[in-house]
């Protein structure tokens, strides 16, 4: 692709543009609106598509990260900060999660039964924009603009289109990251001010050994300050991720969004957490990760058999997958504290696999939701005679939610475990015993729902519309095509990977081809 | 020739107004007197700018206070059309009255 | 053989099976019984055939080129010294074998659910499964990386699962299903822990340099032990040994077909094939050969003491499956790899017979599998009768039945296996289960076909359509006859088939001398005849009858023989109840109280501030206005004062 | 020319107090008048002549004129008092305060730097004012005017353009509120 023409401005700037361009379109016109909406998510997945197709898959010699389609503009020139986009192997992935997260989002939102679509289709479209833009920058406070910015039209959504308790819930999830994220403010603020905002730039030299804080007075050694500044962007990504302290705003926010929501929803925001760690952590951070890594891990472990556990007791089957969820994110968390190429690959492409089988599950237990009139487990049994097609899908997706080899989050989470164990084994065989406890849960879920003996109340259940069927097939697709050629990401993901160790351990990234 | 001994004496007049129109926002019920008082702070600002862009040889200063001067426009406009509507509308043209927020 | 024919080969043979299955799901429902029926089994019947293709192939080999390996692609590869793993996959003797079991009772097996299901309306579905099964199978011993091996070690129990619970009304059938998959997953996550070991160590996870390079392991290390141990808990998950055994017995939830396919001829035996496949391995780790001959002989007595007292046809078949395979997982444990896989040729024959068999029985009585309902079937349904028998006296090793060559064989290593003690003491309880496998096969055979007829509905038995008895008859034949030109159990006569497997698995050097073979074998032989002529005096002809014996050995024995010595019951009290607790506890109290608690506090704590600062909030602009400014003067006054200084 | 400034600058305060302490809003008006028309003297001797005119035409001539009629449409009655609690104190003390502290600051030449806020004594070398170069050369060679648009059309376009869109809006906006209240 032409370098000249400034695709990732375009990245992020169609969606947005298609937000003020909808409000020409009458209210009414609720068809319009979808499709133009469609073809804006569309257009922006087709560009991102073509270029991350086109990312090198050989190791680059930018220095010291290689990025691809840079722009550069000034921003704020009196303290440097920049208008730099640009995307490499990790950010790519993600870019292309994202563009496909949006289209799904698009395509499952109802044209005639949502209330105020327009509305709601806007936000989403100022959502993708906010979230390419997190995943664009490379400038610390654009990183920051985006990553706060993306909660705007989140507040709303959550805020208009929930369940009964979405105001608990929405205020719950934004009080929750704001709060996080300020003190990323203060940490971005505190690392670029006087010098550079822009990540390439603070890269350059070689960071010096810092001494430790001493709390005056008493002469007590605390952390060094890279340390503490490390300690304010864990907190924002990890909450954002999120890492088991700090995940109760997940489940309630997860439970009252409606599906066609959390399928971007719970498709990319919470990777943006994991996309921060590897991006901001390993480059800027490279001392106080390998600090922290043990605890990091320790806690990706727990959340891994966490998530399970409460997975377990729950019998809401929305939030039973809200449990699955930060399970598998424990994974992802867990491949990249592991500090390996082999943690690292597999984090990117479990981020991608958890993408694609959370925004199915959602799908297909709102479909559920939707037919049957309850969320809980007990109500519900027998449906595979009433619904074959959509029990095939979902048997498709519980098998890629439980790390089934053959589907993709087997590659992702054998990557992963790999990794871990490279770290420390008792590491790997803890996050192991997860993926048992996850079988449990997932097969519970899928054969109490549908199998067993068909309730009378649910005789008159219909199985999934074409136009439903269209939202999983390709995502079914995917799950499968993975698992057997899971080459298509770690081509790509590899050479960015290498850099990001290289940086991390203070070496050069080497060639490994 | 202007003196440039006079340069601390054109600030102090700029602090000077600006707090007169803050203290005229702070004490005064007539909204359209308020208004006024607010005149008054831009100018101060706009006095501070012109006369630093003096002192320091820029025509930058005025370029500023001429933006001012068109927000001010711009914001006259719109609040005495305001004062217009809450007249016609029968209430009384007290700040206090007119505040939603209390109780 | 090259390798554009061998890609070829592979690729039918795989996907064959395949493609039936995305036939028989897509298009079954639609097409209608006819069509699944016919795209189930001729996916399978052109599979075999390109099977033999590729065995000819294999045999015509000149002598060390029998082994080839393709790649199809690369699957994945994260750079060197990291994980780089290929689609690769290898024809040699090992796996042509496999193949061939796999294909040929596979396709009889087929052919035999066409008429065991056809009143079942889920045929497209259920043939979907059986093709995705062998598909899974064939790729899982034709894989030549570990991982790939993975991949198949994983979807046959996938299938498995989907098989078993295929009947889904039924809830016992859910849960069994679900058991199943557990415990395979169980098996995998140690398997993949020793892939990690293997792939830290050596840098592969292709099997041939994995073999190739084994030398890197010390000889009886920590390492190569652990490894083997791990993967040797694979095996046992796969083929039910003890202690992750308790899912076979359940898992006869399932068709009956499922049961002679996956559950007794080939699936369940993987775990010998890959303690064979890995021999380089296990060679080095002698205390892990140890624990697998152990397990093996264990869980052979174990269940062979459980299938004496069930009284579920296929229960009691389902046992005594896994008492044959715990004496080949004997055999590879001490290191007669081709006798292991001699037996496991053999054991899929007349096993798969045996549920054939009795699939028509239950077919018969209307879904009666309660021995205690049968009796006198014999006169009923001949042909089913004779298979029965043929099966059960190859089972029990009955001379010049398959079962004996290939048990016979086996137990004759026993004698050799190494010095000590506890090889000898293997070896004779390795002849016991000779005994006890005498008696649980004739009881059966008895029970089922002799003696009076228990229930109304035996009299209406009639004898099950061509369609299901062809496949029956053909497999008694094989069993009475498969063995005969391959091996004879006594070393330097016959021995065409471990000249076969030579290339993969070298004959053990520990090979017993003619004579220690021969004595071997007469007391292999008098004990299975002991055996199966007990079952005849108390179960057909009554002198002693089996009332009058079972008070003589102590009740508790029994008891716990019929409820299966009970492991359900310590599995459910030490792993799941306590595991369910502990999700009560984090649902109920730590959720809640903790993690919500502590961010609870917080917002308790900010509450309280913004109680206090409530009085500010007049409402009045003009009282925000003046705070405003007084706190605009004060920051001035700091910055300009304080600070400036 | 100090003298007229200094006559200037002093009947801009004494009228800005005015605006404050009148009781009808006519005279406070009237007082603003005087004091935006002093502060446009005073500009002109500040030597900004373009804001100069600026000053009288929108302020004198737009604004003022606008509060005028408006003061004469509605006919406030006249206020008592203005709010004689604490809010004046603030106000007094604000007054008194703020002005000197600008004052004395300006007078010591307290700038603020990248290090902070930072005192120089008068007519020390670091004291930029200590010798002012009044802008005599371009002011006399192309005329305030001019140096005032070329600023304006150049680096300040972007910022100009986008008042001149505010007054549209505030246009549109007034326009749209009384629009309403006809019916």
């Amino acid at each position: 692709m032409s370098t000249h023409v400034p695709w990732l401005t375009l990245v992020m700037v169609i969606p947005v543009g298609t937000a003020l361009l909808l409000q020409l379109i009458p209210r009414e016109s609720r068809t319009a609106i979808k499709v133009v909406t469609i073809g804006s998510t569309a257009a922006v997945a087709i560009i991102v598509g073509l270029l991350v197709g086109s990312i090198p898959r050989s190791i680059g010699t930018g220095a010291p990260l290689t990025l691809y389609f840079q722009e550069q503009l000034k921003w704020i020139p009196a303290i440097n900060a920049s208008y730099h986009l640009g995307i490499d192997g990790l950010s790519g992935w993600l870019l292309a999660l994202n563009a496909g997260v949006f289209l799904l989002g698009a395509l499952a939102v109802s044209a005639k039964g949502t209330d105020r679509l327009r509305f709601y289709c806007s936000l989403m479209l100022i959502t993708e924009t906010a979230t390419s833009g997190v995943l664009l920058s490379i400038d610390l406070l654009l990183f920051y603009f985006f990553w706060e910015g993306m909660l705007v039209p989140l507040y709303f959504i959550l805020g208009n289109f929930g369940g009964p308790n979405r105001g608990r819930a929405t205020l719950k999830f934004i009080i929750y990251t704001t709060a996080g994220s300020l003190l990323m403010l203060i940490a971005i603020i505190f690392t670029g001010i006087g010098h550079s905002f822009d990540l390439q730039t603070l890269l350059q030299p070689a960071q010096a050994v810092q001494p430790r804080l001493v709390i005056p007075g008493i002469n007590v050694a605390t952390l060094t300050s890279q340390q503490f500044l490390f300690i304010c962007f864990a907190l924002a990504f990890a909450i954002k991720i999120p890492i088991v302290p700090f995940h109760t705003w997940l489940p309630d926010a997860y439970e009252s969004a409606p599906a066609f929501v959390l399928v971007f929803f719970a498709g990319i925001v919470s990777k943006l957490g994991a996309y921060g760690f590897i991006r901001y952590g390993l480059t800027l951070f490279a001392e106080p990760i390998h600090y922290f890594k043990w605890i990091l891990a320790a806690l990706a472990v727990f959340s891994i058999i966490y998530g399970a556990v409460m997975a377990l007791a729950s019998t809401d089957i929305k939030r039973i997958v809200a449990y699955a969820s930060i399970s598998h994110l424990g994974f992802v968390t867990l491949g990249i504290f592991s500090l390996t190429q082999n943690g690292l690959n597999g984090a990117i492409i479990q981020i991608i696999n958890h993408g694609i089988i959370i925004s199915a599950l959602f799908l297909i237990v709102g479909f559920i939701e939707v037919r049957v009139g309850t969320r809980d487990r007990h109500e519900i049994s027998g449906l595979e005679r009433r619904m074959p097609w959509l029990y095939f899908f979902f048997l498709v997706a519980t098998l890629a939610g439980l790390g089934m080899p053959g589907t993709n989050s087997f590659v992702g989470e054998f990557t992963i475990l790999l990794g871990a164990f490279q770290l420390q084994w008792i590491y790997a065989v803890a996050a192991g015993g997860g993926t048992i406890l996850a079988c449990w849960y997932m097969l519970r879920l899928h054969q109490g729902l549908m199998h067993g003996p068909l309730k009378e109340r649910l005789e008159g259940v219909r199985d999934i519309r074409v136009s439903e069927g269209v939202l999983l097939a390709p995502l079914a697709a995917l799950m499968i095509f993975i698992g057997v050629y899971p080459r298509t990401i770690g081509d790509i993901s590899k050479p960015a990977v290498a850099q990001y160790v290289g940086i991390s351990s203070q070496t050069p990234a080497s060639g490994t081809q | 020739m202007v003196s440039t001994q006079l340069f601390p004496y054109l600030l102090a007049l700029a602090g000077f107004l600006f707090t007169v129109g803050a203290a005229g926002v702070l004490i005064r019920r007539n909204p359209l007197v308020v208004f006024m008082c607010i005149e008054l702070m831009l100018n101060a600002g706009n006095l501070a700018l012109v006369a630093y862009g003096r002192f320091l040889n820029s025509e930058e200063g005025q370029v500023f206070a001429f933006m001012v001067i068109v927000v001010a426009a711009a914001e006259v406009v719109v609040g005495l059309a305001l004062i217009t509507q809450i007249f016609r509308i029968g209430r009384a043209l007290d700040i206090d009255d007119l505040s939603e927020m209390s109780e | 053989m090259t390798v554009g024919t061998t890609t070829a080969q592979l690729l039918l043979i795989l996907g064959f099976p395949l493609a039936g299955s995305a036939l028989s799901g897509l298009l079954g429902p639609r097409l209608g019984r006819r069509f699944v029926n016919y795209a189930g089994t001729v996916s399978i019947l052109a599979s075999f055939a390109v099977a033999c293709l590729m065995l000819s192939s294999v045999v015509g080999a000149p002598h060390g080129h029998s082994s080839i390996s393709v790649r199809l692609f690369q699957w994945l590869d994260l750079g060197s010294g990291n994980l780089s793993v290929g689609m690769d996959f290898t024809l040699d003797p090992l796996s042509a074998l496999m193949v061939m079991v796999i294909t040929g009772v596979g396709f009889l097996i087929h052919v035999y659910s066409v008429g065991y299901m056809e009143h079942d309306d889920g045929i497209a579905r259920f043939f979907s499964y059986m093709n995705f099964f062998v598909f899974s199978m064939l790729l899982l011993v034709l894989a030549a990386d570990l991982v790939i091996l993975l991949i198949g070690w994983a979807l046959v129990a996938l299938s498995s699962y989907l098989l078993i619970g295929f009947w889904y009304e039924r809830k016992s059938a859910v849960l069994a299903a679900r058991k199943a998959f557990i415990t395979q997953v169980i098996g995998d996550l140690a398997m993949i822990i020793a892939a990690f070991l293997i792939v830290l160590h050596i840098q592969t996870l292709s099997m041939p340099n994995i073999f190739a390079r084994a030398g890197a392991f010390d000889s009886g290390g920590i390492l190569v032990t652990g490894i083997c141990a791990l993967l040797a808990i694979g095996a046992f998950a796969k083929s039910a040994q003890f202690p992750l055994h308790t899912w076979l017995p359940d898992a006869m939830e399932g068709p009956t077909p499922v049961s002679a396919l996956i559950h007794a001829a080939t699936m369940v035996t993987a775990g010998v094939y890959l303690i064979a496949r890995f021999h380089p391995l296990f060679d080095r780790a002698p205390v892990a050969q140890g624990m697998v001959a152990c397990v093996g002989i264990g869980t052979a007595l174990m269940a062979g003491v459980i299938a004496l007292n069930q009284v579920d046809i296929k229960r009691v078949i389902a046992y005594s499956t896994m008492s044959q395979i715990g004496l080949m997982i004997y055999a590879v444990g001490i290191g007669a790899y081709a006798a292991g896989m001699f037996q496991l040729t053999t054991h899929a024959i007349f096993k798969a017979l045996l549920f054939l068999a009795a699939g028509n029985v239950i077919h018969a009585l209307h879904d009666e599998q309660d021995i205690r309902a049968m009796g006198g079937l014999a006169a009923r349904m001949r042909t089913t009768h004779l298979a029965f028998l043929s099966g059960s006296l190859a089972l029990a090793g009955i001379p010049f039945f398959s079962g004996w060559f290939s048990k016979e064989n086996l137990l004759g290593f026993g004698t050799v296996a190494g010095p000590g003690a506890i090889p000898w003491l293997l070896y004779i309880v390795g002849v016991g289960i000779n005994v006890l496998t005498g008696l649980y096969a004739f009881r059966l055979w008895a029970v089922v076909f002799h003696g009076e007829p228990q229930t109304a509905r035996v009299y209406a038995a009639q004898e099950a359509r061509r369609v299901m008895l062809v496949p029956v008859a053909i497999l008694g034949v094989l069993a009475l006859i498969v063995a005969w030109p391959l091996q004879f159990p006594i070393p330097s006569t016959l021995h065409v088939f471990s000249d076969f497997l030579g290339s993969v698995v070298p004959t053990s050097a520990r090979e017993p001398g003619v004579g220690l073979a021969v004595v071997a074998l007469l007391i292999g032989t008098v004990a299975s005849l002991v055996g199966a002529g007990a079952a005849r005096q108390i179960w057909l002809l009554r002198q002693p009858n089996a009332a009058e014996l079972v008070p003589r050995f102590p009740k508790q024995l029994v008891v716990a023989a019929y409820n299966k010595f009970y492991w359900d019951e310590i599995y459910d009290a030490a792993l799941v109840r306590p595991t369910k607790a502990i999700a009560r506890t984090a649902r109920r109290v730590i959720e809640p109280d903790i993690f919500d608690g502590w961010i609870g506090g917080v917002v308790d704590v900010m509450r309280g501030f913004s109680i206090d600062l409530r009085g500010l909030q007049t409402g009045l602009i003009r009282d925000y206005a003046s705070l405003f400014a007084v706190a605009a003067v004060v920051f001035v006054v700091i910055t300009a004062v304080v600070v400036t200084r | 020319m100090n003298a007229i400034l200094v006559v200037a600058m002093a009947l801009t305060a004494i009228s800005s107090i005015g605006v404050v302490i009148s009781r009808e809003a006519l005279y406070s008006a009237l007082s603003l008048v005087v004091t935006l028309g002093m502060l446009a003297v005073v500009f002109l001797l500040l030597n900004a002549q373009f804001l100069f005119a600026v000053q009288i035409i929108i302020y004198a001539g737009a604004v003022m004129v606008l509060f005028v009629f408006i003061i004469a449409l509605l006919n406030p009655e006249a206020e008592d008092r203005p709010v004689a609690d604490w809010h004046m104190t603030i106000a007094l003390g604000g007054v008194v305060v703020t002005t000197i502290l600008v004052f004395v600051a300006a007078r010591n030449g307290v700038t603020y730097s990248d290090r902070g806020f930072r005192g120089q004594l008068i007519g020390s070398a670091n004291n930029p004012y200590h010798a002012f170069s009044f802008p005599v050369g371009p002011v006399n060679a192309s005329g305030n005017v001019q140096t005032v648009a070329g600023q304006l059309f150049t680096t300040f376009l972007l910022p100009f353009e986008i008042t001149s869109l505010l007054l549209l809006v505030a246009a549109i906006g007034a326009v749209y509120l009384t629009r309403r209240a006809a019916h």
